[in-house]
């Protein structure tokens, strides 16, 4: 009974991915791509993964789909219709010239097609392992935290969390690196508007709130870090859409230890662990918990930070238009 | 069936309901801001159905409490996409763009 | 009861598809935004459900992120008209 | 036909996609979509061998690796975009050039 839902699903899922490519237009395969990543959202509560759920709906659809939309400011709105420059009109033509296009087409889609089947095969015979399910419940009550994604993801394998928050700020430092990213004229909507500054002025506790209350019912429940420091984010993201961009506002060396906190934390207490004899992230038992909380926090803060900083690089809003100059 | 059960049943089946009518008011109604009046108020409602019928089911007052957190969640987000689309398409008629190829 | 969950979530997911005939037609940028409004409400009402049939309650959680996470799409979609429309006015 | 087969052909399908649009779409944001879509399929197939595994919970440690890899896909779609709109602002293009 319950393969009809799944089925559905599966196929739903599967013909949102191909359309978000084939739309003719950039906001229908945007539109599309959102309602794919609510598909997949449903497909993963399907398989009883909530927190990779919550992670998809806060992550993936939220804060992905504010910087897609963002982008979509640059682009214009029908490709490769209404070029301005005569040089570049010619990619119109291409639709017209069939010939290279099927040259092109046909040993790509035959290609697609064999590799489907090989990919089709390699997931159907994947030998039954076991997994490692035996192992993370043994050790469950050593972890200091009842659930066992949170256990895995701050206990058994911290590297992964830790090196996950370099990642996100290497990701911050090279979007700085490109640099000059359009500045637009500030739109000051929060003024004009004053449903938006209402909806900007409920929204802001509501975030700060829930996201306090996944990263504490991380411990026994799904939630954790990732989901709040995306939440978190979210506030600042609001409040920059909102004409105040808090991320500019905090002086330099602040946003600095803000950003590194998390990452700074994790590696000195991993040091103290290795000086006192012990593994790297090996926690003593007692205080596991409170320091797994601890380590949730700041990771929470130091992502929530990246990600306001990410999102008010790439969507920059200057009074004068003219100016063209990245903050960093 | 308990009584409970035969309540969320009623529920879930009216909740559906509005939903289906707010699906064929988007595909049917000739224009955008019937379709908007369609979509956001038939879906929410049919929503509110649906969380009260779970409510009903899983019994609890915590539960129940982060359900009408949702519903009350929705209703905002969609009130005010629905004020900005309809305030979007009014300027955009006003300045005779309304076609895609903006 | 549970067979009667799964016909009401197949039922919501049928809308969603229904839906999906409007962002294919509908001949303004507006009516594409309308369908993803209609998504998301459409998908609340299928956690909702599932947390039903499946009698897990964090699923609820999920749905409260989706929702509020909403909000951020609609106002940063606001920005992107807004933007548009100053192009448009200038290029008049 | 349990859940776990289900999603797991459809993880494999939905990878194949992401490959070919990341081969065959032109413009920036359609091969960052197509790169997502690639990791999609790719943490699809994880969580569902997570969910054959299973003994009292669900194999917690793709889980980890389903939601790492997901901040990371993100981390690098939003670096990806950037350089996109990098490349739009200095030369007007939209896609690469030697796709033409």
């Amino acid at each position: 009974m319950s393969v009809l839902i799944d089925g559905l699903l599966a196929i739903l899922a599967i013909y949102l991915a191909l359309q978000s490519l084939l739309a003719p237009r950039l906001i229908k395969s945007v539109f599309l791509f959102f309602a794919f990543g609510l598909a997949l959202a449903l497909a993963w509560v399907r398989l009883g993964a909530v927190d990779v759920a919550i992670t998809e709906a806060a992550i993936a659809s939220g804060f992905l789909g504010v910087l897609f939309l963002d982008a979509l400011r640059d682009f214009s709105p029908a490709f490769p219709a209404k070029q301005k420059n005569p040089e570049a009109a010619h990619n119109v033509l291409v639709k017209n010239n069939t010939k290279s296009l099927l040259l092109s087409r046909i040993p790509l889609g035959l290609g697609l097609g064999l590799f489907l089947l090989i990919a089709l095969e390699a997931v159907w015979k994947t030998p039954e392992g076991g997994g490692l399910t035996a192992a993370a419940e043994a050790f469950l009550p050593e972890s200091g935290v009842e659930h066992p994604v949170t256990a895995v993801l701050l206990n058994f394998r911290a590297y992964d969390t830790w090196l996950e928050i370099g990642v996100i700020l290497m990701g911050l430092l090279a979007i700085f690196a490109v640099g000059g990213i359009k500045v637009y004229r500030k739109p000051n909507m929060a003024a004009q508007d004053p449903m938006l500054r209402q909806v900007i002025m409920f929204f802001t506790p509501v975030l700060f709130l829930f996201g306090a209350f996944l990263l504490y019912f991380g411990k026994t429940g799904p939630g954790g870090a990732f989901q709040a420091a995306v939440l978190w984010g979210a506030i600042g993201i609001l409040l920059h859409l909102g004409g105040k961009s808090i991320i500019e506002e905090i002086p330099r060396w602040l946003r600095q230890l803000i950003l590194t906190v998390g990452i700074l934390f994790f590696l000195v207490l991993g040091f103290l662990f290795v000086a006192g004899g012990n593994a790297l992230f090996e926690y003593p038992r007692a205080y596991a918990g409170l320091l797994i909380l601890i380590i949730e926090t700041l990771a929470a803060i130091s992502i929530a930070a990246a990600l306001t900083a990410i999102f008010a690089n790439l969507n920059q809003m200057k009074e004068d238009p003219n100016e063209t100059e990245s903050i960093n | 069936m308990t009584i409970h059960e035969l309540i969320t049943v009623i529920l879930l089946v009216v909740g559906c309901f509005f939903f289906l009518a707010g699906t064929l008011g988007v595909l049917r109604f000739p224009d955008l801001f019937s379709r908007l009046h369609a979509l956001t108020k038939a879906d929410n409602l049919g929503l509110g159905f649906i969380a009260a019928g779970m409510a009903v089911y899983i019994a609890s007052p915590w539960a129940a409490l982060k359900i009408f957190f949702i519903w009350l969640f929705t209703l905002l987000a969609s009130s005010t996409s629905c004020y900005l689309i309809a305030r979007f398409q009014k300027e955009q008629e006003q300045t005779k763009n309304g076609k895609e190829g903006e | 009861m549970n067979g009667f969950f799964i016909i009401v979530s197949v039922f919501l997911l049928l809308n969603i598809a229904l839906g999906l005939i409007r962002v294919w037609r509908g001949p303004t940028v507006a009516d594409r935004l309308l369908t993803t409004q209609l998504f998301g409400t459409t998908g609340m009402a299928i956690l909702l459900v599932l947390a039903g049939y499946s009698k897990d309650l964090t699923l609820l959680n999920v749905a409260i992120t989706f929702n509020v996470l909403a909000i951020l799409l609609v106002i940063s979609l606001f920005q992107v008209w807004k933007k548009r429309r100053e192009k448009a006015n200038d290029d008049t | 036909m349990e859940t776990y087969q289900i999603y797991n052909l459809t993880s494999a399908v939905l990878f194949v996609i992401g490959i070919g649009g990341v081969f065959a779409a032109r413009h920036f944001i359609r091969k960052i979509i197509a790169t997502i879509i690639m990791g999609g399929g790719v943490f699809l197939s994880f969580v569902s061998f997570a969910e054959r595994d299973a003994l009292t919970f669900a194999d917690p440690v793709p889980h980890a690796l389903v939601i790492t890899g997901i901040v990371v896909a993100v981390a690098s779609a939003a670096f990806a975009l950037a350089l996109a709109r990098r490349i739009y602002q200095l030369t007007g293009e939209e896609s690469f050039t030697n796709d033409k």
